[in-house]
């Protein structure tokens, strides 16, 4: 019994009994804002380029290397007299979407593969896992770079690079997880009165091991946006006239000196997302699973 | 041939400025050798005046100090200089190595380790111009020490054309038979058939050691490679891959200088960063890709610094894909044409660095005609133009005839943030004109493979050129038997096709009347300019930099590189 | 403070946050004598163990109030609820020390068990490396561990469970305090090792004269070990009293109903009752029952009585302290 | 101990196989080609570039590349550069002195500055303190690293001229002091990820062990403060750290490609990209399979290192 008047059993004590998932996950103060600002900026992304006086892909070369705050161009123009916040806001756009569909992708492959490998096991899911470990031996950019030179860059192109990148910690996260649901008693319990394998599957383990993978997705988010960026600074990513987050930030090397703005707007919108996914993601660890409350 | 594209575009890249064999507009030292005919011109490639060396400053014989650092946005990578290599590579191969002759600025060529240029004059070429024979520099040694001879220009002149060997390219000197070594500095051979442009293309020959390199049991790998050993003003001191190269003087050059003791080659591979660590002082020169445009004007103010506008033998231009429906209408490529804004893209996005031009051959050169019509932006005219010409607009505004919409892509290299503006601007004007142009950009190892040679894509916009090395022959790039997807040999990869044009490249190629080449190369720029097959915007100017007081830098534009006189660079 | 007494325990409270974890608890202990300490899970008597010696988290998350009077070696006085974290420091380990219920997770994991016995040797007797190794080699002796010499350079996990728990006395004992706390000490064990242990502790008691507070919800090992007995209940004392005196007239239904549930240690097989469990749980220490805390699972609860204010600790006898409103009726129905 | 290191090399062997497989196939399967940069300079005629493309073997079938690539390495033979004919492993030996003076000097940066902030956090958990440095953590992980790089240029090199824009050190100086001047920047952007996720997992490895009895011993024992911290807590809290460090290090190689390129730091990265971009196939390959090996062997270290430092671990697996 009570041996342990430690900090967390100290906290766990205090905690009132049964909070709700949801409770947990607004008490986390930092995740809640987040989850705000992830809201506004996909709403401001959805409704207010329309309402601009510019478009993002309007020339005015008259207009350019405005700065921010000087005149009808509230963020200022780029070096073809573009408005930055009508392109800051469409490739919000554009970064969430290519955020949220590679997430998307990549957690149906990993969630296929790790489905799989966990419960079927055997040799095929050996090599599946095997292939999942080779896939984690690159260093992420390493990989990223090889594939995208053999893509044609487009948004759908980045969008599959990306989930083809990203879905093996997913895959490994499931598979783990559902090795080791299979043997409790629940799918022991289902399988005996004579469920099939995909209704054990679907209805009984997945279920089960959904609050990782929830997580899993949402970091995966902040992990798709980060990975444009990057792909793009490095010359591979989303072409022009498509603005991007990532793309808006290529050439911001160049103008550094002379338009700082160019450089220190696109990306301090890509910190200011990703940042937000990770606490979301961290905030549903704790209220998903209150166990791994210290990390 | 020469039709060069800068291979990787770096990002701020102001000039996809290539330096290839096609910076070579005009050889005049020859045209009274009645050989190659090249005729008037002396002069119109020469640098900009003031740069050159005065001899007062110059320092004595022997006299060394200090080093210099090089900025390059390239990374110097292949040492033998016979074998496959980019122009970057240039810059090692000049100061290592001697070709039996060079170009000067003004296209005299000077003899290096030949003591004369042979021509039908001297005797050293045949009147039939089959026999060569050349005579070398006695007392010249590799940089180990060994006695430079005959038997090394025929080692070379042997190891390219040696099966197996990975020689850059073979195109002439597979013509050469029966080498004959008739003293240790004299040496003649025969050629299969009689080809003028062989003499210069023994100017960009770099004569290699055949002690070193027939002693390595497979020459495609010999050390040498690795750690090339030459008779040049500088020799190979060390490299630090992906940093820098080093080269040291060579005290027993036998030329003029070097007047440095160390000349460092210094890769950056970003353009801006380059220039960043020019204005800091830590590069001493910016040569080749040069300075980005955005920063030449902030460049020019530099104190102790001076920017020297350098013109290049390649032009910008729009490379239309006739085998596209739509674009093989003429009245498309004249609109086109009417609605590119050029005084926008050189003078917003290249801060008027470049020269707006009307014609495929540069402004320097001796045939270039400066008469062609000129160039108007002009939108209604160009929507004129369409309806005319029964391109009609759609419910959407966009146009198109026969069912034929007017849309296709434009595709350069990726990561070239200047050529996307451009882009972005074409795209804007032509929008205006019912066109549906769209951005399809890929990596340079993608768009200059088959994307490129078999005419698969549909407009791009390319930095290249248009002559044949030393002569201003475009036969390569617009005559109908030089389309590659039409089985055909050479660079004509818009698959333009011309009665008129291939009649008049065939006669300029077959004569040796200077004039008259001249009449029809100026006809031919009518045509050209007509016809568009190639939408010209403008031709490359690149800006170098160097520190002021480095002395002796002097462009040239039959050079591959700026660093072609480096031996004669010394600090003021 | 009385003379004799090693530690006086007065109105002692331990709360976490708004959470009462350990209500006015008063006790006293005399050299060489054993106070066990019984509860059910949640009841308070580990806190109360942890709080003497402030081992409970710091001030923001928990509180502690009242009084406990530890009289030195050497005869001063210290309240260990006002010592400063120095002072405490200072105690522990050389006055007053602690052994713990798992002796592997109480051992560190990384060191050598000689190194970990020798420690506190070296902080509060200034002894060098050596010298406490040395010292630490004696004390596994005394402990019963074999071939002592040789293990002190052997890891925790190493061990058996019961030579780690040898371990743990031998590191409580170093100093030879004058209050052991023994927070379960053999609840982990198996029950040969159990006797061992108790064995061990009894003897060495005997030797030093510590006192001991014992916690255990084994009332077997109460009967064992313990001069007196107190029961907590909900984070309060219920019943106090020598340990005969407890097993043989409980006054409290709760202390009725814990020794009904267990087979009892003192009945032989013949006399042994049918064990019964007592119904319902722990109450919610945010949400007391009003009135006696045990009302709700009382056999005797008497409605307006045992509902509305919580009954006082009153001394049923000399000696035997119970907090029952019906005490007198309970003793009486027995 | 041996039969386990055997059967993990065993593993890694196999997994390597993949990865070549893999890495081959992209890179061989993906348009363009090491000869479009010579197509592209414009003084090679098609014969020359057919020629050669024979002559490096392209023209045939993809399977005997690979098995033909494979072979040669099995006996050590990385193949050549295309572009400077040097053999690959004396390419990529002349790279990774920089990456790894990079990564190696971020490391310990993190390590000491992370390790802090964790163990801080820990110790004063939901302090002021303890927030800002889990939300500057939070912050770390998410600013892409090349925009970090760019703004610490912004301010240390053209703002403030502190620090120098690029290079690994100024030729013609190359002193210790000229080296880390010139260090400071990439190590500094290339350490903040690393810092993060140090402080993160050191805290949380930290919370696990302040809570463990072990510690209640200690403090039990009237050991100081300090003592039990450093002693017990952080001694034990470090061990996972091993692992995490080993886990970390195909993202902290990520990270030193991306600082090579904003640093113009001639390391692997640089070359990786120069690789990819000319589609030098062998030094691309033999990049993906050293840094394969890298991931490999480190993490097989941090294994056997882990070992050695937890006495309970006698031998894992």
């Amino acid at each position: 019994m009570s041996t342990s008047a430690s900090p967390v059993a100290a906290a766990q004590v205090i905690r009132p009994r049964g909070p709700s998932a949801f409770r947990r996950f607004a008490r986390h103060r930092l995740a809640a804002l987040s989850l705000v600002l992830i809201l506004s900026l996909t709403l401001a992304c959805i409704i207010v380029p329309p309402l601009l006086p510019f478009s993002d892909t309007e020339i005015d070369i008259m207009q350019r290397f405005a700065g921010p705050f000087t005149g009808p161009h509230l963020l200022g123009t780029d070096p073809l007299g573009r408005d930055t916040l009508a392109r800051l806001l469409m490739a919000g756009r554009i970064s969430l979407s290519v955020g949220f569909s590679a997430m998307a992708i990549s957690m149906v492959i990993g969630i296929a593969v790790g489905l799989y490998a966990g419960f079927y096991g055997g040799r095929i899911g050996a090599i599946l896992m095997r292939f999942v470990d080779a896939m984690l031996c690159f260093p992420s950019i390493f990989l990223l770079l090889a594939i995208s030179a053999f893509l044609q860059p487009s948004v759908g192109s980045i969008i599959m690079l990306i989930a083809a990148t990203s879905w093996m910690e997913v895959a490994r996260l499931v598979e783990a997880q559902i090795r080791a649901l299979r043997a409790r008693d629940f799918a022991v319990a289902a399988r005996a009165i004579g469920a099939n394998d995909r209704r054990v599957m679907f209805r009984e383990l997945l279920p089960n091991a959904v609050a990782p993978i929830v997580v899993a997705a949402t970091l995966n988010v902040a992990h798709a946006i980060l990975a444009e960026s990057y792909i793009s600074f490095l010359g591979y990513g989303i072409q022009p006239p498509t603005p991007s987050w990532g793309n808006m930030l290529e050439n911001a090397q160049s103008y550094l000196t002379s338009a700082p703005w160019l450089a220190i707007i696109p990306g301090a919108a890509i910190t200011l997302a990703v940042t937000g996914f990770n606490f979301i993601g961290d905030g549903l660890r704790d209220a998903l699973d209150p166990r791994q409350e210290a990390r | 041939m020469g039709h060069g594209v800068r291979w990787l575009e770096r990002k701020g890249d102001p000039s996809m400025n290539d330096h290839s064999t096609d910076r070579i507009l005009a050889a005049p030292a020859l045209r009274r050798r009645a050989l190659l005919a090249l005729g008037a011109g002396a002069g119109l490639a020469a640098a900009a005046p003031g740069f050159a060396p005065s001899a007062k400053a110059q320092p004595a014989q022997g006299m060394r100090k200090g080093q210099v650092v090089v900025g390059l946005s390239q990374e110097p990578t292949a040492f033998n200089p016979l074998m496959p290599g980019i122009e970057v590579d240039e810059t090692i191969w000049m100061n290592v190595f001697d070709t039996l002759w060079y170009p000067m600025p003004d296209g005299s060529l000077v003899p290096s380790l030949a003591t004369e240029v042979p021509s039908t004059g001297n005797g050293g070429i045949s009147a039939d111009g089959l026999r060569w024979r050349v005579k070398l520099r006695p007392g010249v040694t590799w940089h180990d020490g060994t006695a430079f001879t005959a038997e090394d220009v025929k080692y070379t002149l042997e190891l390219i054309v040696a099966p197996g060997f990975k020689s850059r390219t073979r195109l002439g000197h597979a013509l050469v038979r029966d080498i004959e070594v008739l003293g240790p500095h004299e040496i003649a051979w025969r050629m299969e058939s009689a080809f003028a442009p062989y003499l210069a293309f023994l100017s960009n020959t770099y004569i290699v050691p055949k002690h070193l390199l027939a002693a390595a049991s497979d020459p495609n790998t010999a050390p040498f490679n690795g750690a090339p050993v030459g008779t040049g003003a500088f020799r190979w001191d060390r490299r630090v891959p992906g940093d820098h190269i080093q080269l040291a003087a060579n005290e027993k050059y036998f030329g003029k200088g070097p007047f440095l003791e160390r000349a460092i080659l210094k890769y950056v591979p970003d353009m801006t960063a380059l220039y960043a660590q020019f204005r800091t002082g830590q590069v001493d020169a910016i040569i080749g890709t040069g300075i980005p445009a955005n920063f030449v004007a902030e460049a020019e103010k530099l104190p102790g610094k001076r920017i020297s506008k350098v013109s290049s033998g390649s032009l910008e231009v729009l490379m239309p894909n006739l085998g596209q429906p739509a674009l093989s209408d003429k009245a498309v490529r004249q609109a086109l044409y009417a609605g590119i804004n050029k005084k926008g893209i050189i003078d917003v996005i290249f801060y008027g660095l470049h020269k707006p031009t009307e014609s495929f051959a540069p402004q320097e050169s001796w045939v270039y005609n400066a008469d062609l019509p000129a160039h108007r932006f002009d939108l209604a005219a160009a929507n004129a133009m369409l309806d005319k010409a029964g391109w009609a607009r759609g419910a959407n505004g966009l146009r198109a005839k026969d069912g034929v919409p007017l849309a296709f892509d434009i595709s350069t290299t990726t990561g070239n943030a200047l050529r996307e503006q451009s882009q972005q601007l074409l795209l804007q004007d032509w929008s205006k004109m019912g066109v549906a142009a769209k951005v399809n950009n890929m990596p340079a190892a993608v768009i200059w493979g088959e994307f490129y040679v078999r005419s698969k894509f549909q407009t791009l916009l390319v930095g290249t050129g248009f002559r044949s090395g030393i002569d201003p022959d475009p036969s390569n790039r617009f005559a109908s038997n030089a389309i590659p997807v039409k089985g055909g040999s050479g660079g004509n990869y818009m698959q333009w096709e011309n009665a008129e044009a291939d009649r008049i490249m065939v006669e300029a190629q077959a004569t040796f009347d200077t004039a008259r080449r001249k009449a029809l190369y100026l006809r031919l720029q009518e045509i050209v300019r007509d016809e568009l097959p190639i939408l010209p915007i403008y031709q490359y100017v690149t800006a170098e930099g160097t520190k002021s007081n480095l002395m002796g830098y002097a462009p040239n534009i039959n050079a591959r590189q700026n660093t072609w006189n480096m031996r004669e660079w010394y600090w003021a | 403070m009385e003379d004799g007494t090693v530690l006086d325990v007065r109105n002692f409270s331990v709360n976490f946050g708004i959470l009462p974890a350990v209500r006015d608890v008063s006790f006293t202990l005399r050299p060489g004598e054993t106070l066990a300490l019984v509860g059910e899970s949640g009841s308070g008597k580990s806190v109360t163990s942890l709080g003497i010696l402030k081992l409970t988290p710091p001030v923001p998350f928990c509180r502690i109030e009242g009084q406990a009077l530890l009289r030195t070696r050497k005869g001063a006085v210290v309240d260990l609820v006002q010592a400063s974290a120095e002072e405490m420091r200072g105690l522990r380990g050389r006055e007053a020390a602690m052994i713990f219920q798992e002796p592997m997770t109480s051992l560190n994991p990384v060191h050598p068990v000689g190194a970990q016995v020798g420690e506190a040797l070296r902080f509060h007797q200034g002894l060098s490396k050596r010298a406490a190794l040395a010292q630490a080699a004696e004390l596994l002796d005394l402990v019963g561990i074999p071939d002592a010499r040789r293990r002190l350079g052997a890891f925790p996990h190493e061990l058996s469970g019961g030579m780690r728990q040898r371990v743990m006395i031998a590191l409580a004992l170093a100093c030879e305090p004058v209050l052991l706390i023994a927070d379960e000490p053999t609840t982990a064990l198996d029950v040969t090792i159990q006797a061992q242990i108790l064995e061990l502790l009894q003897r060495l008691q005997q030797k030093t004269r510590m006192a001991v507070l014992f916690i255990t919800h084994n009332l077997g090992v109460v009967a064992e070990i313990a001069d007196r007995v107190m029961v907590m209940y909900a984070g309060r004392v219920v019943e106090q009293a020598p340990v005969r005196r407890l097993f043989h007239a409980p006054l409290m239904p709760y202390t009725r109903g814990l020794l009904r549930s267990v087979p009892r240690p003192d009945f032989s097989g013949a006399e042994q009752p049918p064990l019964e469990a007592i119904p319902g749980s722990v109450p919610d220490p945010l949400a007391p029952p009003p009135g006696c805390s045990f009302s709700p699972r009382c056999g005797h609860f008497s409605p307006g009585l045992c509902d509305s204010v919580a009954p006082p600790l009153t001394h049923a006898e000399p000696g035997h302290l119970v907090r029952c409103a019906r005490w007198a009726d309970v003793a009486g129905a027995a | 101990m041996s039969g386990y290191v055997v059967r993990r090399l065993g593993q890694s062997l196999v997994l390597l196989l993949m990865v070549s497989m893999i890495g081959f196939a992209i890179l061989h399967l993906a348009p363009g080609g090491p000869l479009s940069q010579f197509a592209a300079g414009g003084d090679m005629t098609q014969e020359d570039l057919d020629r050669i493309a024979k002559e490096l073997g392209l023209d045939r079938p993809l399977p005997v590349q690979y098995v033909e690539w494979l072979w040669r390495m099995l006996q050590g033979d990385w193949g050549r550069s295309y572009r400077d004919q040097q053999p690959v492993l004396q390419i990529i030996g002349s790279h990774i002195g920089a990456t790894l003076e990079l990564m190696l000097t971020s490391t310990l940066v993190a390590m000491m500055i992370g390790a802090w902030v964790g163990i801080l956090g820990a110790i004063r958990r939901y302090s002021i303190f303890d927030s800002l440095a889990t939300i500057g953590a939070m912050v770390a992980l998410s600013i892409p690293t090349f925009w970090f790089g760019l703004v610490v240029i912004y301010v240390f090199s053209v703002g403030l001229e502190w620090l120098p824009a690029g290079n690994r050190y100024t030729i013609g100086d190359e002193s210790l002091l000229d080296r880390l001047h010139h260090l400071i920047g990439p190590c500094m952007v290339l350490a903040l990820v690393s810092t993060a996720v140090w402080s993160r997992y050191m805290r949380s490895s930290m919370l696990d062990v302040i809570n463990q009895d072990y510690i209640r011993t200690a403090r039990s024992k009237g050991l100081p403060e300090r003592r039990i911290l450093l002693n017990h807590a952080v001694r034990n809290a470090l061990l996972p750290m091993i692992t995490i460090t080993g886990l970390h290090l195909p993202a902290l190689l990520s990270g030193a490609l991306v600082t090579e390129t904003v640093f113009t730091w001639p390391g692997m990265g640089r070359l990786f990209l120069d690789s990819i971009s000319y589609r030098d196939y062998p030094v691309v390959m033999g990049i993906l399979v050293f840094t394969s090996v890298m991931v490999l062997a480190g993490s097989l270290i941090a294994d056997l290192l882990y070992s050695v430092a937890d006495p309970r671990m006698g031998a894992p697996g």
